[in-house]
């Protein structure tokens, strides 16, 4: 659940903001069998360079982008994970099951773990961050939404317990298996109370336990010997992890390729073809997971009008998008489904590459004279006055800002507006932008993405960044939602694929590839399965995982 | 060219026909325009004359100091019968300091500031005698105590800027002496120091040189300077030698009237010791287009026509050795007619200077 | 020694002035809130938001008036407490980031201002003694080839060239390599800053040269018998370096500006580049760290300017 | 003694009598920079922002051809027409840049320069202030404060060079204020104003209007620097983005090194001509050295 996250500093992705989703999608060029690389060897310390550090990795509170959700999975473990057939499975949970009308959920946790610190890992460590987490402002509005404010949770015994969400949700664990997923220490979480800057000593359960860290340079997790799941998914191989982060995804590259690294993550596509081309490395491609696109603000003049919305979707040019900025990599997209997803809606498609019908209804528009609140004239000569607004500086966000400008120019006057990435986030969460490149709808379980599209979710900070609120839209998801009717799931996903597309609050680009690249040193990164034996995704979104990796 | 005097001993150095001009974005500086002169052996010439008379040029080409380029050089300079002004810089290094040493005017400008006066002295021992560092401030130290340099051992550890104008020059003097040389040039080696040391100086130099059996030539616009110190004068005037005598016969029978201008003008020790050349009227010659015919005549005051017409060959007096360019020189009758009529019409004005 | 009194005290007064001018930009011009608590920090209808934002403002004391926290920020500065970056958790300290970026960036400059003295010195020497020859003049323009190539273009193509298409360097600079090859990466950087500045210093020091050859003590050297090359080394060139070394203090500054863009283009994580990181992240208080290092050093080396005189100058001793 | 001990003497001389070639050649390149950021938008050039994507030749960027003869960029805009459109705020930001600090510094140096007492302290110390942060720092922390538009961008880099600038007119003034001809107008009781305009103005003008063109030319690198860092002018077309453009990624600068070369050749040519110039100019009026 993150805003301040990474975009890797902006630099080397597609310059757009990524509010990194709570869940992670997963679907992998690469094989999720166990492989043949040989007998595991234990020891070695894993290098990973990271396109961003984060500023804490307290889950109750930190802002946890891809790179701080790959940190937090070395030191906790998930309650649940997505399997590699999208199923979600228990991890660090035991089960979960709903009540009959899937009003409350009971929660059975796993026996006889124990947190790094020592304290016993039960119910009263889950409920404890399940109040903290909703009580923060930020991570909070992931959940205050769906909770009622009195006894949204009930203590049974140490190891079982019940949620009562507001609504009836057939998915619920899949809101488990990352951020608010990450169980910490309540000794630690009390500690933290007193004394913030122990955010950055982050004490779980996970595979590895934390050793140091130096903000911005380098933090080093050493092996936990007594890891719960040893027995059940295998021995943690690895001596250490110390995690580099290097924003510059060039550079990250080249110190991969002077073997500084052992293992990078990044959204630079251009580089994808130098890692194909040396084979000693292993490239592993998440591509259907998050989409890029415009994201419009639909509460502020002039794109509270539909038809302007509409016409910057016309007036944009995304093929010449994808040649220049995918080099071939990824795939357009027109929604948020790849078409290979059962839930692809054939008939919704994103339009653009149409100027003609822009300039029609801008026109149209301009014809009427609109001015704004403050009686501002909201187009000047014919055209319609606009901001477009970016994180940077960055080469590669300017230049597809220059590429916007010169797609829209003859219909729009376009206000650049370079913010500091931190403004950036900020202004776009309060509602203070015309039209911004985002990055969202990563969710295996399309179910999750509904933090992004309810009514609900528009506040002081909206987390329904286009604060678009359509009734029938929020009824359709909890017609998804609804588990009295799970063979019409993918009708109602279809239909609010077109409700979506229909608002022309998104303007969607293309299927955000993300790769994660390691040298021939580094086994196993494909090895890891879940306690009830199912195998598990390598990646997520660039999101790594360590505890069945192993060097030789 | 004219070779009147012939000299009884093969001279020491002497120049022939010495020409030196400068390129100039004015034209062509006759500085020096055909000079003829000899020393012999211990011996010491004065070459006196005003500022701009060429003087110093003179003696920096005699040695070869000046630069290559902007230079045209005519005539010869020979040293112990050894034709040395075609030699180039590199060539003269075996003979500077070690052969041949000057003395110059400010001895101020002319120390390195920022060098200990001791190293100064001890470096040319070091380069052309192959002396240790040792052995050189040893050395060092005794010449300093010949030019009665005070507690030499201290002030050869101290900068130029800590020692008086007097010392200073001693420590000139030092430098030059140090590799024991044949031959000395002096230029001005005494104006820039206050009347009471100058004599001191001079003394000392003389004495220096006779003691090493040196020869010198002496630059100076003082007459009185080289009066009891030189054996010989040339008198020079716009480049040229103009009159041309041994001491003692100079200053008992002036020939030329410029000469007897620097006669008159000699300070007296009352005297502040920059006032007197006021007391020739006009000034010094343009070296780029001098004036045709005698080049002193615009401020002669005995010039006739034929003085602004024809330049006066180079005659010998009384003595063989005592040589004169001049139509009408001292004595003349034209001379004491002028004379008289000047005297007159001084009277007449009831003023006399 | 009175005069050195005066020096020092102009130079703290100096010093207070920057201080005071940077810290009122930075304050009055900025909201350093979001660095802290990101987008609460703009939600203020959401009471848990605002008690967040109070209690921010008090950490950072953010609640106090200007002058008192300028007070504040001195009387820490003073003792090398350089306060807290303006993160969500205030770490690292900022005397931490400098104490780990400040060395690479002095080594930088270091090294860069040592090429740049070690190829004027003889250069000048070189072409003073061949004053308007064809060499003189050549050399002459080269100077003003490199004075003209600003040092982000010279980076590029020094990059480009002795990286990229021979090989010869490497292209990235990193910090927990050993100290030899850190060097060794830095020695690009340090060109790209020492180059131009090295012309500057040549066209300088060969002019005084020149003079100094013309004054009558180089004559008297001659006379001496001396060789040009001693003449040059040990006459003319110490009497010449006054004004060179003026320069080589003051051009400090410029290198310090000079290793921000080369930091920046060959990635070295120095304060050069965490100047332009920190100013873009609203950072106030490493940018305050940083400017007042560099007005500092700025300062302090022009004093110690003052003071060398003495000691290549003996008349200065007093 | 007319003796010169070097030929250097005759050197200056020679020096001094004529600008030389090298100026007239340096002139007619900026006259032609100078027309080419006036009639940028009239002259005959690709459209700088256009992205001329060709799939025959696979992807950008495109090397040199008769099409694009400096070649394109990563987004196949044509180099050679962004070049071009790079002179203008480049030399835009560098004049108005030095005009400022000419008016400004100038007015100030003077006005301390010829009333010394507390204006000048005061003017003293502020230029002291000024000058002891390096520039590029004092630029950025100025630049990363403002919305930076074609004028602020000028004012920034103007105020850098107020203090130099400053100091050289007071320089000059205190020099001409000490002249006869001023002592005797003030003698005779002339008006403050009149004498600064009328005696002291022209004599200090012609040195310092000989440094202007070297001031512009640290304008113009202090531009191009900032454009580099991502601080110039936002959405302008300026040398020094061009240069990042094209070397912020080390595999762009191997594969595609025009991009920022012919940018560099431009700056470089043009930051040459004024540097040669205006020394030229400088031994010509025979101004002491100035550093900006």
């Amino acid at each position: 659940m993150v805003f301040t996250v990474a975009c890797g500093g902006g630099g080397d992705d597609d310059g757009s903001n990524e509010p990194a989703t709570s869940d992670g999608a997963a679907t992998t060029d690469g094989s999720s069998a166990p492989s043949e690389e040989g007998e595991p060897v234990v020891g070695g310390t894993l290098r990973v360079g990271l396109e961003a550090d984060v500023d804490g990795l307290n889950p109750t509170a930190s802002a946890l982008s891809v790179s701080g959700l790959t940190m937090a999975q070395a030191v906790f473990d998930p309650l649940f994970t997505f399997a590699a057939d999208g199923t979600v499975v228990p991890y660090l949970a035991e089960s979960m099951t709903p009540s009959a009308d899937f009003t409350e959920w009971t929660l059975k946790l796993r026996a006889g773990v124990t947190f790094h610190d020592g304290t016993p890992f039960t119910v009263d460590a889950v409920i404890k961050q399940f109040e903290i987490t909703r009580n923060d402002p930020l991570v909070g509005l992931a959940v205050r939404p769906y909770y009622p404010e009195t006894d949204a949770v009930a203590k049974i015994d140490d190891l079982t317990m019940v949620f009562k969400p507001l609504e009836p949700s057939q998915y619920f664990p899949s809101a488990l298996t990352a951020q608010l997923g990450y169980i910490a220490s309540p000794t630690w979480l009390d500690a933290l109370a007193a004394d913030p800057t122990l955010e950055q000593q982050p004490v779980g359960t996970g595979p590895f336990q934390f050793d140091s860290r130096t903000e911005d340079s380098v933090t080093k997790f050493v092996r936990n010997e007594a890891w719960w799941g040893t027995d059940l998914v295998g021995p943690v191989y690895l001596d250490a992890i110390e995690f580099y982060p290097v924003p510059d995804a060039d550079t990250r590259t080249e110190l991969l390729l002077n073997g500084d690294l052992d293992i990078i993550h990044t959204t630079d596509t251009n580089q994808f073809e130098t890692y194909r081309e040396d084979t000693s490395l292993t490239l592993d491609i998440s591509e259907d997971g998050e989409e890029y696109f415009l994201m419009i603000n639909t509460a502020k003049a002039p794109f509270d009008d539909v038809r302007v919305r509409q016409a910057l979707a016309l007036a944009t040019d995304r093929q010449g998008y994808y040649d220049l900025f995918n080099a071939g990599e990824g795939q357009l997209a027109n929604q948020m489904f790849t078409p290979d997803s059962p839930y692809y809606n054939p008939d919704v498609t994103q339009e653009g590459n149409d100027p003609e019908g822009a300039a029609a209804l801008v026109a149209e528009y301009c014809g009427e004279n609109p001015v704004a609140e403050d009686g501002s004239a909201l187009c000047t000569d014919g055209k319609v006055n606009m901001e477009y607004q970016w994180s940077g500086p960055s080469v590669l966000a300017t230049r597809i800002a220059d590429f916007y400008n010169e797609n829209w120019s003859s219909l729009f006057n376009v206000t650049f507006d370079e913010k500091s990435q931190a403004d950036h986030i900020q202004e776009a969460a309060l509602g203070l932008y015309n039209v911004v490149g985002w990055r969202q709808f990563g969710a295996e379980n399309p179910g999750d993405d509904r933090v992004w599209l309810e009514c609900r979710n528009i506040g002081g900070i909206s987390l329904n960044w286009p604060r678009y609120c359509s009734e029938e839209r929020d009824a359709l998801i909890k017609e998804i939602a609804n588990p009295a009717n799970p063979d019409e799931r993918t009708g109602l996903l279809q239909q609010l694929v077109q409700n979506i597309h229909d608002s022309y609050a998104y303007i969607f680009m293309t299927h955000s590839s993300w790769a994660v690249v390691h040298t021939d040193k580094v086994h196993g990164q494909c090895d890891r399965i879940a306690p009830e034996g199912s195998p598990i995704v390598c990646s997520t979104n660039g999101r790594m995982y360590f505890h069945s990796t192993w060097l030789s | 060219m004219n070779t009147t005097t012939v000299p009884e001993t093969e001279p020491f150095i002497e120049t022939v026909g010495l020409k030196t001009h400068f390129r100039t974005p004015r034209g062509i500086a006759r500085a020096v325009d055909g000079v003829t002169i000899q020393i012999r052996r211990g011996q010491s010439l004065g070459v006196v004359g005003e500022s701009g008379s060429g003087k110093t040029v003179l003696s920096r080409s005699i040695m070869g100091l000046l630069p290559r380029n902007g230079v045209i050089r005519e005539g010869s300079v020979r040293y112990r019968g050894e034709e040395i002004g075609n030699r180039t810089p590199k060539e003269m290094r075996s003979v500077w300091g070690r052969e041949m040493a000057m003395i110059f005017q400010d001895p101020m400008t002319s120390l390195n500031p920022v060098m200990k006066v001791g190293k100064q002295v001890t470096e040319s021992l070091r380069l052309h005698l192959g002396m240790n560092a040792a052995e050189a401030s040893e050395v060092a130290e005794k010449i300093f105590r010949d030019v009665r340099i005070p507690e030499p051992s201290r002030r050869l550890n101290q900068y130029p800027h800590e020692l008086s104008g007097g010392m200073r020059q001693r420590v000139m003097i030092a430098i030059a002496m140090a590799c024991g040389p044949n031959m000395l040039f002096a230029d001005e080696p005494t104006t820039a120091l206050d009347v009471t040391v100058q004599a001191q100086i001079l003394e000392l130099l003389s004495e220096q040189i006779h003691d090493r059996n040196m020869s010198m030539l002496l630059v100076t616009h003082n007459l009185g300077v080289v009066a009891g110190y030189t054996d010989e004068i040339a008198v020079m005037y716009g480049g040229k030698v103009v009159e041309r005598a041994p001491t003692k016969v100079l200053f008992d029978n002036v020939k030329m009237p410029y000469t007897e201008a620097l006669l008159q003008s000699i300070p007296r020790l009352n005297q502040p010791s920059h006032s007197r050349l006021a007391m020739i009227p006009g000034r010094p010659p343009d070296l780029v287009n001098p004036p045709g015919g005698c080049r002193f005549a615009p401020r002669c005051a005995y010039a006739r026509d034929l003085c602004r017409n024809e330049e006066p060959p180079l005659t010998i007096a009384e003595t063989p050795d005592h040589t004169f360019a001049c139509h009408f020189p001292v004595g003349s009758p034209e001379y004491l007619e002028r004379k008289v009529e000047i005297s007159r019409r001084a009277g007449s004005t009831g003023g006399d200077n | 020694m009175r005069y050195y009194v005066q020096r020092v005290a102009l130079a703290i007064l100096l010093l207070l002035a920057v201080s005071m001018l940077t810290f009122g930009a930075l304050n009055v011009l900025g909201d350093p809130l979001f660095n802290i608590l990101g987008p609460v920090a703009g939600d203020v209808n959401n009471p848990d938001s605002v008690k967040m934002i109070e209690l921010a403002k008090r950490e950072f004391s953010l609640d106090r008036p200007l002058p008192v926290r300028y007070a504040i920020w001195l009387s820490d500065f003073v003792r090398g407490d350089f306060g807290v970056t303006f993160s969500s958790t205030g770490q690292p300290p900022v005397s931490g980031v400098i104490s780990e970026r400040l060395p690479r960036t002095v080594t930088l400059v270091a090294m860069a201002q040592f090429f740049a003295i070690l190829v004027s010195i003889p250069w000048a020497l070189i072409t003073a003694s061949r004053a308007g020859k064809i060499s003189d003049r050549i050399s002459t323009l080269n100077a003003f080839f490199l004075v003209a190539m600003p040092n982000f273009a010279l980076a590029v193509i020094l990059k480009f060239v002795f990286s990229i298409k021979l090989g010869w360097m490497p292209l990235t600079f990193v910090a927990d390599d050993p100290l030899s090859s850190r060097l060794f990466q830095m020695i690009l950087p340090a060109l790209t800053i020492g180059l131009p500045v090295a012309a500057v210093y040549q066209r300088l020091l060969r002019t005084d040269i020149i003079t100094t050859l013309q004054q009558d003590f180089i004559l008297l050297a001659r006379t001496k018998g001396l060789s040009r090359t001693r003449i040059l080394l040990v006459h003319a060139l110490r009497p010449s370096l006054f004004s060179f070394i003026t320069v080589v203090g003051l051009n400090t500054g410029a290198l310090i500006g000079g290793s921000i863009v080369s930091e920046t283009v060959f990635r070295i994580p120095g304060i050069g580049s965490t100047l332009v990181e920190s100013v873009l992240r609203n950072d106030f208080p490493v940018v305050l760290a940083i400017v007042m290092i560099v007005a500092s050093a700025f300062v302090i080396i022009n004093l110690l300017v003052d003071f060398a005189y003495t000691l290549i100058d003996p008349r200065v001793r007093r | 003694m007319n003796t010169p001990n070097t030929n250097s003497g005759a050197e200056t001389e020679v020096a001094r009598k004529k600008l030389g070639f090298g100026f007239w050649l340096c002139v007619s390149w900026l006259g032609a920079m100078v027309f080419i950021a006036l009639f940028t938008p009239l002259l005959p050039l690709k459209s700088p922002t256009a992205n001329f994507l060709d799939p025959s030749q696979g992807r950008p960027p495109y090397s040199p051809s008769w099409k694009h003869w400096f070649g394109t960029d990563k987004d196949a805009r044509d180099v050679f027409a962004r070049t071009m459109h790079g002179a203008r705020i480049s030399l835009t930001v560098g004049f108005s840049a030095i005009t400022a600090g000419f008016l400004v510094g100038g007015t100030i140096g003077v006005m301390s320069g010829y009333f010394r007492s507390w204006i000048d302290r005061v003017s003293s110390f502020v230029f002291v202030v000024l000058l002891s942060f390096p520039s590029l720092v004092l630029a950025i922390l100025l630049t990363s404060l403002i919305e930076r538009s074609l004028l602020t961008v000028s004012l920034v880099l103007g105020l850098l060079s107020i203090a130099p600038v400053g100091r050289l007119a007071r320089a000059a003034t205190l020099q001409y204020s000490e002249r006869e001809f001023v002592l005797a107008a003030r003698q005779i009781g002339a008006k403050d104003r009149h004498i600064i305009v009328k005696e002291i103005l022209p004599n200090v003008a012609i040195p310092m209007s000989s440094l202007a063109l070297l001031g512009m030319a640290v304008a113009v690198v202090a531009e191009g620097g900032l454009a580099f860092l991502g601080l110039s002018v936002e959405k302008g077309i300026t040398w020094g983005g061009l240069i990042q453009l094209g070397s912020d990624a080390s595999k762009t600068l191997e594969k595609a090194p025009w991009i920022s070369f012919f940018p560099i050749l431009m700056l470089f040519l043009t930051v040459l001509s004024l540097n040669f110039a205006g020394d030229r100019l400088r031994t010509f009026f025979d101004v002491k050295e100035m550093t900006l």
